[in-house]
């Protein structure tokens, strides 16, 4: 019992203090040495609070208000301050989802490492060195005498990662919390940091608290899993009883919303008419410069692609590959540095605004991020009708046709008098698209559409604009990362690298038997890939 | 249809009032501050008619009397009744600093749109401005004052020119941020006129900022004009106005220091209300303030 | 890192140029003749156009710009219309009194009002911050002048610790130099805490928001080291830009305060030169004034380079 | 607080800064200043010396210089009689047409040149160009020239009274005489040089204009044996250096002189005369007996003060108690006095101005204005906001002309502008005016040649405001011409009576300024203008 790394029993977080505003509420969770618990949620389920809590990092508002975080036999809610941060990176450390963010901009990235052992070690400056170095070459960064001196901004998201990793870990601390370190990372790079995590934990013997809300990571990291639902634990279970026998609907529900790599039978093509083309498209920025030739970066080279009408072209890629910069381009928010881009026929690449805003109608976009997608001082209702109005609709049939448009996307037509912040990201994604669609517009385009949503909401979505594409016969081209979430729903798909199509051709070729080694590498590199989630068993077993 | 209806919250609108009311109580100094400032706006507005004696007659043979039951405050140089003077100057005052706020602010908004939407004015406006923030403000508005007289309007226009470069870059900086969030760019995509997406999406943006920028300005404003008086360049004399009662006044500090004393602690009073205001006001507009706590 | 430099300092040519439009106008188009000023009372009519054209008064308005541009290429300024001395010579002997006030005022304002700005920020929303903040905020509402007559009545008068006034140059000895200065730069200290104050608390509290103070927190440093190695590092920034921008407002604008403590420096030259109509002192100093802002500025760019790596490499 | 945290400065400033900056300041070290080195005496004159040619401008400040730097042929005495100065002796013809003065011994310029006849008659033709005074004697000049080295020499057309009179006059633009080289620079343009005989020698290096001006005693100044009195009288001067310095701020000058920091106030304001009264450490006494003259002067070229009887109106509407109580306020240092050629005066005369001394003039006025039948139009009287002698009187004569009926457009501006806007012609629309005030020394307007005001000859050669009366003029000019006291005095009266019938402009007070300086001087003397010589700490 006593050595038990972390024992959570009947854990709860409160708004100020006050019993009715509950955030967490009676969680128990344990983890022994080397064993890794994942803990799995949508957002707002408390996961991430619970981690806060266990390194007494909460922020103010919030405060534990019973229950006991029992680490190695001593009660963290009760340790002083003081101890808490002898404990901190000693007995237990976290490292986070923004590694972008999360080094400090203006100090030298080994110095940052350095500071732990400062703090918690009495070894002397050289040893001290040695220390990093050799905690350096065991995450697998590589020449570590050169990323010693250098600042963060000079390192790749992955670097990154691996730097929070050295420092979280070279103490051998008993318990390593990590809340979603890969989410924000691309597919290969996430690919390689679980690998390491799994690595490190053997040769050092760490628990693992690993949070995330992705059950392909989930299937490829964790040992044992507690199924969050707001605040309350859902059920706890070994990995492999979790995905195949899933005891409450709700992790039902969680595993059947999960895209399956294996792409859907392909559709028939209804008809040949091209809605948008683009031959030879390309965008490089910088070049130029007063005095001396600014660095030229060529985010788009000879992007040739075509959509029919009534169908899906999913672009994918890492960041950085282009995807949007194309879709940008498509939609002409940014001008293209040559090629054309044919909407309906008509070339709108090299139009000036005047003669462009007539083609405008025929092209919309529905954005990644909810929150900033709609205007958070007008009620929606007039935002949808923005588009409308501008091409001469009367304001009155434009407000009928805005509460028809809510309907047909789920919504009551009474909220066309509400604010953006009185809805649910998955809800103002929704009012997003009914805006795109306000305008009856030839082709959609989707930068990451559902990205920012919860798995269980992103499924809704897609079905929506399933539906709404068989309807209106609307041609989409569909921005995404997620290799699960392209294979539902494109009929064809283009897969992009630094700014080049590497390869192009329907979703069954593409993702079901790649041709280029890029796309297998990407493909091989996806979490959970051998999984039939919604069918609760691997694909291996499949009759 | 597929997903269930959810069902939306009732509309709910919070009314300015509101709004303002929340500011105010928001902690006892603004209270206090809001009241004080209340009192001296209404004694301004109402000077005319609440005044014991009028502030501009002459009376040299009772001057430099210290506060007596007639005169509460004393007299000054010549006589005039200093409590009345220090109301009736409030008027000035007041309207060089709301005065001053209101000039800035509209041009500010006006060239910082510009600035920050318009790519080609940009470099050319922001040189301007930065010429514009060369020139030390306190010797241009003396410079302006000495050269065209000291009439009300070139005392605010005066006051006003060192301002607007800062409302100019405040609303640039607002204006090129707000351009990048997608809301805007799905307003482009619909076809609005650029008139349009300033008036609808960028402006709503620069009011929180620009509410918290006019309380400053109308403080400094009010400061500015004290010192122009002070250096013999502000109001003519004739009309009062606290800068140049305390103006007229600091010769004779060592014999009835009241006459530079009341005024600087109405002054100071006026314009620690007006800032402390304005901070409230940031405090509950600012949006990071606001979802500090618990966004995770 | 040099493109850097060189961009700024080409972006500043355009900013002088534009000043010296600006103010040669502004004195062109106002009413008020320098000549008749030197006539004096008993001036004749003809006299007054002699002293005019001696002056070179009466050329059409671009000939008076470009031969006074010509003449500051070649860094003559033109000589004073009243005292006859060059305006150069006149602007050298008035820069010791300013530099000196602008830097124990910076130097003072900084040492109080960092450590203030940081406190406050740590302990946001208690009573210490609220303290600060009001603290602050006063010394932003009272006019100068008023501070200035109250530190002379109560520390030169009753106390007597200080003299009046008067300047001693530091050539004299430090401690002169220090009795003289102290007054002037208390008072100017006031302003500048308050400024300096805000805006190391408000950048501050953003800072303290950010992730990396939260790692800093999860690698259990103390509180002490988190905030001053991590918070106040990445603070810097803005805080050196109030520095700078304080800076030149000093050189350029403590008129009052140098009036009250006879401080003879640039702000009152231009005063008088103002009041006096001294066309060639007036653009002179203010192109001076502007010139000294343009370079701080350009300073200020140099810190951010030194202090944030990220900009070096852009 | 260590300061080690402070961006590395150089180690020396550093140790001192924390050494001193802490521990002196804040233990209150002794504040009093050094003693003053028993030698140099600190004045704070009453504005900064700008203009250092006091021919070329009439400003007191430049006046002052003068004195300091330069000397005069012949200097009144305290009782307003000419005496000589650097003349030894000197004879007029029998006709009375030719004057020879003889130059005393030892005269000599800062530069080690002896005076000639020939720099006095460069002098004099540079003065004569500028001066009123100078001009009317110029008119009656036929040549100057010398007569061997110490021998000036002047011939007239015809004989004039004023000679001596001319030569020995006290206030601006007064006929100091300078070499030859410098005299002969145009008279609109500065001279380059300060060289003169006066009993102070010019430090150039360390002049800093609007801050300081320094003068040294000139050594080898041969002083006259006869004891000062006023400007005449021996020169000896006590101190090594004298220092002009500039005090923008009155409450700063108090407490330096309270302080012990300077020794010397020109002119401090009024009501702080009693604080300094009080003390007795300090002296305060008025030098200078006549005094000053505030005026008010209409402008006769437009309407609607082109009329006389709106200025008698004008002028009846004023009592000058109310002007002084305002502008001096303690009754000791005014006094009502409607003589243009100010009081205590030979020719001092209070004929016409009794509605200006009584205060009874309000019903006149009403009378005078139905009668001009005053249509309303507003009267611009420029109003200078940053001068402290000149910012009062326009706020009284403007309520005291709106009592009686007129419309006033007070218009605030710097001095300046005044100084500009007042010598244009043209009307009120284009920039002219309708009236303003300043004020005079009383040496500068106690005779009618000097006082500029009674001057009649219109836009041609007039002074500001251009009345045109040729009655004036031929009266001015016998007076010039008078032989004697009794006849110059009835001269003077006829001019003042005329002077008020139209209405030229009015004296709308006397007041003095007494000066303060600290009880360690001794031998400061009276005068037209603050002598330093003669004073000795």
């Amino acid at each position: 019992m006593s050595d038990r790394v972390l024992d959570i029993s009947n854990l709860r977080i409160a708004l100020n203090g006050n019993e009715d505003s509950q955030v967490v509420k009676g969680l128990n969770l344990k983890i022994e040495p080397g064993q890794t618990m994942c803990l799995v949620g949508e957002s707002g389920s408390g996961k991430s609070l619970t981690a806060l809590a266990t390194m007494g990092l909460l922020p103010k508002v919030l405060s534990p208000i019973a229950g006991s975080i029992v680490l190695k036999g001593e009660d963290m809610l009760t340790a002083t301050p003081a101890r808490m941060r002898t404990l901190r990176a000693t007995a237990m450390s976290m490292i986070f989802q923004e590694p972008m963010t999360a080094l400090n901009p203006v100090a030298r990235v080994g110095q940052q490492i350095e500071e732990v052992l400062e703090f918690h070690s009495d070894l002397s400056q050289s040893e001290r060195r040695r220390r990093v170095l050799e905690m350096m070459e065991a995450v697998h960064l590589p020449d570590i005498e050169k990323l010693y001196k250098s600042y963060p901004h000079q390192l790749s998201g992955g670097q990154r990662q691996r730097i929070m990793i050295a420092m979280a870990l070279i103490m051998r601390p008993q318990l390593l919390i990590a809340d979603e370190p890969t989410t924000a990372l691309d597919v290969t790079t996430q690919a390689q940091i679980l690998k390491l995590i799994r690595e490190l934990r053997e040769e050092q013997g760490t628990a693992v608290l690993f949070i995330t809300h992705d059950m392909g990571v989930v299937s490829e990291i964790a040992d044992d899993v507690t199924v969050l639902k707001l605040g309350e634990v859902m059920e706890t279970q070994s990995v492999d009883n979790l995905l195949r026998h899933p005891q409450t609907d709700y992790t039902r529900d969680l595993l059947r919303s999960v895209p399956s790599q294996v792409p859907r039978p392909a559709r028939s093509v209804a008809t040949d008419e091209i809605v948008l083309d683009t031959d030879k498209l390309c965008k490089t920025y910088g070049g130029g410069g007063l005095f001396f030739r600014a660095r030229e970066v060529m985010a788009a080279q000879d992007v040739s692609l075509s959509l029919l009408k009534g169908r899906t072209l999913g672009i994918v890629g890492e960041s950085g590959s282009g995807k949007s910069t194309v879709a940008r381009c498509i939609m002409r928010l940014i001008d293209p540095t040559s090629g054309s881009i044919k909407v309906g026929g008509k070339d709108i690449a090299t139009l000036s605004q005047k003669d462009l805003k007539p083609q405008r109608k025929n092209i919309q976009i529905v954005f990644q991020d909810p929150m900033r997608s709609l205007n958070p001082r007008i009620e929606v209702g007039e935002s949808i009708i923005e588009g409308p109005l501008n091409f001469g609709v009367p304001r009155n049939k434009a407000m009928t046709r805005a509460r028809e448009l809510l309907e047909l996307v789920g919504l009551p037509a009474s909220a066309v008098d509400r604010f953006p912040h009185q809805f649910s990201g998955g809800q103002r994604q929704r009012i997003a698209i009914a805006r795109a669609l306000a305008m009856d517009p030839d082709v959609l385009v989707a930068d990451e559409a559902v990205s920012a949503l919860d798995v269980s909401v992103q499924a809704q979505v897609l079905d929506l604009l399933a539906e709404l594409q068989a309807r209106f016969g609307l041609g989409i081209l569909f921005i995404t990362h997620d290799l699960g979430v392209a294979a539902q729903i494109c009929d064809d798909v283009v897969v992009m690298q630094y700014g080049r199509v590497v390869e192009y051709g329907p979703a069954g070729q593409v993702l079901g038997a790649p041709q280029q080694d890029y796309t297998k590498a990407l493909i091989a590199a996806a979490p959970g890939r051998h999984w039939d989630f919604a069918n609760f068993r691997p694909f291996a077993e499949a009759p | 249809m597929t997903g269930q209806t959810t069902t939306v919250a009732p509309r709910e609108t919070i009314s300015p009032f509101a709004k303002v009311r929340d500011i105010v109580l928001s902690s006892p100094i603004v209270m206090v501050a809001t009241a004080l400032l209340a009192i001296i706006v209404l004694a301004a507005i109402f000077a005319p008619w609440i005044v014991p004696h009028d502030p501009v007659r002459l009376t040299p043979s009772v001057r430099l009397k210290p506060p007596n039951e007639e005169y509460w405050l004393g007299t000054d140089a010549f006589g005039r009744d200093l409590f009345s003077r220090i109301i009736t100057g409030g008027r000035i005052s007041l309207v060089i600093g709301v005065g001053a706020a209101i000039a800035a602010v509209a041009a500010g908004l006006l060239l910082g749109l510009l600035a920050g939407y318009i790519r080609w004015m940009d470099a050319l406006l922001m040189r301007m401005v930065d010429g514009l923030m060369a020139i030390p403000n306190v010797l241009l508005a003396i410079a302006i004052v000495s050269l065209w007289g000291a009439s009300l309007w070139t005392v605010l226009f005066a006051i006003t020119i060192p301002e607007v470069p800062r409302v100019v870059r405040l609303v640039r900086s607002v204006v090129l941020s707000a351009r990048e969030e997608p809301y805007v760019e799905a307003a482009i995509a619909a076809g609005s006129s650029t008139w349009l997406i300033m008036r609808r999406h960028l402006v709503p943006n620069t009011v929180a900022p620009l509410i918290i920028q006019g309380t400053y300005i109308c403080a400094s404003a009010i400061l500015t004009e004290a010192i122009l008086s002070f250096l013999g360049a502000g109001i003519n004399p004739e009309t009062p106005s606290w800068g140049n009662i305390m103006a007229e006044g600091r010769i004779y500090f060592q014999i009835n220091p009241g006459i530079v004393l009341w005024p600087g602690l109405v002054v100071s009073v006026a314009i620690l209300s007006i800032n402390l205001l304005g901070d409230a006001v940031r405090d509950a507009l600012d949006p990071r303030m606001a979802q500090r706590g618990i966004d995770r | 890192m040099f493109g850097y430099i060189l961009q700024r300092l080409l972006a500043a040519i355009p900013v002088m140029g534009f000043v010296a439009l600006f103010v040669f106008l502004l004195l062109r188009l106002t009413p008020g003749d320098p000549a008749a000023i030197i006539a004096g009372d008993t001036a004749t009519p003809e006299q007054l156009e002699a002293i005019r054209d001696s002056l070179g008064l009466n050329d059409p308005f671009f000939v008076q710009f470009f031969n006074w541009i010509g003449q500051l290429l070649q860094g003559d300024f033109g000589t004073s219309i009243l005292s006859g001395k060059p305006v150069i010579e006149l602007i050298q002997a008035r820069m010791e009194p300013t530099i000196s006030l602008a830097l124990t005022t910076i130097i003072l304002s900084v040492v109080i009002a960092v450590p203030l700005g940081v406190i406050a920020a740590w302990k946001h929303g208690t009573l210490i911050d609220r303290f600060v903040m009001l603290l602050s905020v006063v010394g932003f509402s009272v006019p100068v002048f008023v501070i200035g007559y109250l530190m002379i009545s109560l520390f030169s008068m009753q106390l007597n610790w200080f003299p009046v006034q008067g300047f001693r140059p530091i050539g004299d000895g430090l401690g002169p130099f220090l009795q003289r200065i102290a007054l002037p730069t208390f008072t100017l200290t006031l302003l500048y805490i308050a400024l300096i104050a805000r805006i190391t608390r408000t950048s501050m509290l953003e800072i303290l928001g950010d992730d990396y103070i939260r790692t800093a927190r999860a690698k259990g440093l103390p509180e002490s080291r988190v905030l001053m190695r991590h918070a106040l590092r990445n603070c810097s920034v803005p805080i050196i830009t109030v520095i700078g921008i304080g800076f030149a407002l000093i050189i350029s604008g403590v008129v009052v305060t140098e009036s009250v403590f006879n401080l003879p420096g640039l702000g009152r030259l231009t005063v008088d030169a103002v009041l006096a109509r001294d066309y060639p002192v007036i653009q002179a100093v203010i192109l001076l004034a502007s010139l000294i802002y343009v370079v701080i500025n350009l300073l200020i760019d140099i810190a951010y380079v030194l202090l944030d790596p990220r900009i070096r490499y852009s | 607080m260590s300061l080690s945290n402070l961006k590395p400065k150089p180690n020396s400033v550093r140790r001192a800064l924390r050494g001193t900056l802490f521990s002196a300041t804040l233990a209150g070290l002794a504040a009093v200043a050094g003693p003053l080195s028993a030698q140099t005496l600190v004045a704070v004159k009453h504005s900064a010396l700008r203009v250092l040619d006091p021919i070329m401008t009439t400003a007191y400040m430049s006046r002052n210089h003068g004195y300091m730097v330069f000397d005069t042929l012949y200097a009144l005495d305290s009782d307003l009689v000419p005496q000589p100065q650097m003349v030894e002796s000197h004879t007029v013809s029998d006709d009375g047409l030719t004057y020879r003065f003889t130059l005393r011994e030892g005269l000599k310029f800062h530069d080690g040149a002896p005076v000639t006849g020939e720099d006095v008659a460069a002098s004099i033709a540079r003065w004569g160009e500028r001066d009123g005074m100078g001009q009317v004697l110029m008119s009656f000049v036929e040549s100057m020239g010398q007569d061997g080295d110490n021998v000036f020499v002047m011939t007239l057309k015809k004989p004039y009274g004023l000679v001596i009179d001319s030569l020995a006059k006290p206030s601006s633009n007064v006929p100091f005489i300078m070499p030859k080289r410098l005299a002969e620079t145009p008279s609109t343009e500065p001279i380059p040089e300060q060289i003169g005989s006066g009993p102070f020698t010019w430090v150039a290096d360390e002049f800093q204009p609007g801050v300081k001006a320094v003068y040294a005693k000139f050594e080898d100044y041969v002083p006259r044996d006869e004891p000062p009195s006023w400007a005449s009288g021996g020169k000896v001067v006590k101190v090594d250096r004298v220092e002009w310095v500039v005090m923008p701020d009155d409450q700063t000058a108090l407490n330096a002189l309270l302080a012990g920091e300077i020794d010397y106030w020109e002119s401090p304001p009024s009501d702080l005369l009693p604080i300094l009264a009080a003390n007795d450490e300090m002296v305060v006494r008025n030098l200078n007996k006549l005094g000053y003259q505030t005026i008010m002067r209409p402008n006769a070229l437009h309407p609607p003060m082109d009329n006389p009887l709106i200025r008698k109106a004008a002028i009846a509407s004023v009592y000058q108690k109310d002007v002084l109580d305002a502008l001096v306020g303690n009754p000791e240092l005014y006094k009502l006095c409607g003589a243009m050629f100010v009081c205590d005066t030979p020719l001092a005369s209070d004929v016409g101005s009794e509605t200006l001394t009584e205060g009874n003039g309000k019903d006149l006025a009403r009378e005078l204005l139905k009668e001009a039948g005053y249509d309303g139009t507003p009267i611009v009287i420029m109003h200078p906001t940053d001068v402290g002698t000149l910012r009062t009187q326009p706020v009284v004569v403007a309520q005291a002309m709106r009592d009686v009926g007129f419309e006033v457009d007070l218009q605030a501006m710097d001095w300046q502008t005044l100084v500009g806007r007042r010598a244009s012609q043209a009307p009120i629309g284009e920039g002219g005016w309708n009236m303003f005030m300043t004020n005079w020394v009383g040496a500068d307007v106690f005779n009618p040649l000097v006082n500029n005001m009674v001057n009649g000859k219109g836009p041609e050669g007039g002074w500001f405001g251009w009345p045109d009366v040729p009655k004036l003029e031929e009266l001015r000019m016998a007076y010039a011409t008078s032989p004697s006291l009794d006849e110059q005095k009835k001269l003077a009266e006829e001019i003042q009576k005329v002077a008020y019938e139209e209405g030229v402009y009015a004296p709308i007070g006397q007041y003095f300024v007494p000066t303060a300086w600290s009880a360690a001087l001794e031998g400061v003397l009276d005068g037209p203008a603050p002598f330093f010589w003669n004073i000795s700490k």
